[in-house]
């Protein structure tokens, strides 16, 4: 019911969603966010995601049981790629489930903001100047620290 | 101890991981400290201590936790998954 | 781009996701909501939704606009089905697809706090004490007005 | 002008539209008034008027909405969607 993956293969939203609900009828709502590559043959060309086996994998984990202290979530799911990826691939799912929507939705904000400063990944972008770690974004944390209280 | 790089700072050092010997150590900085006069690349590497995060034992750490028990520590820069 | 079906037919989130994000590499976010019908043989066996055609078309078309204006969204997408539906089927899904993640999540949100209390469809629920129209609900009138500034 | 009627309002009036010849009323609150004379169905379906719901050719109006040159009337009791 909670469980996260890193792969290197591409995921099913729509496999996911169904094996994520499938033995509760008591979901009624399921909000997911997919992050994709974005970029051009003048921007970013392909990209390569490196992380840390073993703590990414314990960074997420933390990250949905955190959630769950928050919401009533019935179930939730984190699918992270890493290798290299193309524009327009997918590069990570954030699925929750919950009895009613405002706990769906907010839980998968929640967790998009947290994986973006908690969850050790580092992408490299490839372009037509060559390529380039990508910085980390100020208002990453910023989206972090709003749900602090 | 195992000690772990990533990104650029593993491109900068020149490698993913290695064993170091820390016996008299007793922070993440005192390592720190250490691997910065093991070369160029290590040099480069620590240049920026604020843009450097630590985990100890696939935790989130400081450059001030104590090392004294762990198995693994890995340095890294701010993360940029999602 | 910006689209919206009624249906009696299933839909397929992965497939929908891809036709909304293919043509358009800058797409780096795409939220999604799906409601699901909750039940049990102790309580919902199945429900009948009923809607106003042509009225209900247009009401998820002006939500979509309006998500427009608030949101610099790059794509979305309403599918609300209808008719009969059983316990752990889908009933609608709403998709956003945005250069960001906030634009993305938000305005999936305000357009199911919308489509709750705009869109033109009726629930009647079949249980074991027969069946019962769904009483509309105080607090999606509340999750509306969260918006209005 | 036709009329249309949705969920329990168009079981309580038993037709889910009808055709009413609103010559003389000036809102969708007249309406109303001529439609809850029309038997017990119509009575019962207009009974608790703020559960009333009102679109005039297809979009949000009130019970005080002008009616003179609508083609469609729709009443219905709060939606249920999503």
């Amino acid at each position: 019911m909670f469980s996260v993956t890193v792969q290197s293969a591409d995921f099913d939203v729509a496999a996911e969603t169904k094996a994520l609900t499938i033995a509760n009828t008591q979901i009624g709502a399921v909000a997911s966010f997919i992050g994709l590559v974005r970029g051009s043959e003048d921007s970013v060309r392909s990209m390569e995601l490196e992380h840390y086996p073993g703590m990414t994998e314990r960074a997420l984990e933390a990250i949905l049981a955190q959630a769950q202290t928050r919401w009533p979530l019935d179930a939730a799911r984190i699918v992270h790629r890493f290798g290299r990826l193309e524009p327009g691939e997918q590069i990570v799912l954030v699925l929750t489930a919950s009895r009613h929507r405002e706990a769906a939705l907010e839980a998968c904000a929640f967790i998009m903001d947290y994986l973006k400063t908690q969850a050790p990944f580092w992408k490299k972008e490839d372009g037509p100047e060559g390529a380039r770690w990508v910085d980390a974004r100020e208002s990453d944390e910023s989206a972090t620290d709003r749900w602090s209280d | 101890m195992d000690v772990l790089y990533f990104a650029w700072m593993r491109e900068r050092i020149g490698r993913s991981s290695e064993q170091v010997d820390t016996t008299g150590m007793t922070t993440a900085r005192d390592l720190v400290e250490y691997l910065k006069g093991q070369g160029r690349g290590y040099e480069l590497a620590f240049e920026k201590m604020h843009a450097v995060r630590v985990a100890i034992d696939q935790e989130v750490a400081t450059l001030d936790s104590p090392i004294g028990h762990a198995r693994e520590i890995a340095f890294f820069p701010p993360v940029t998954g999602g």
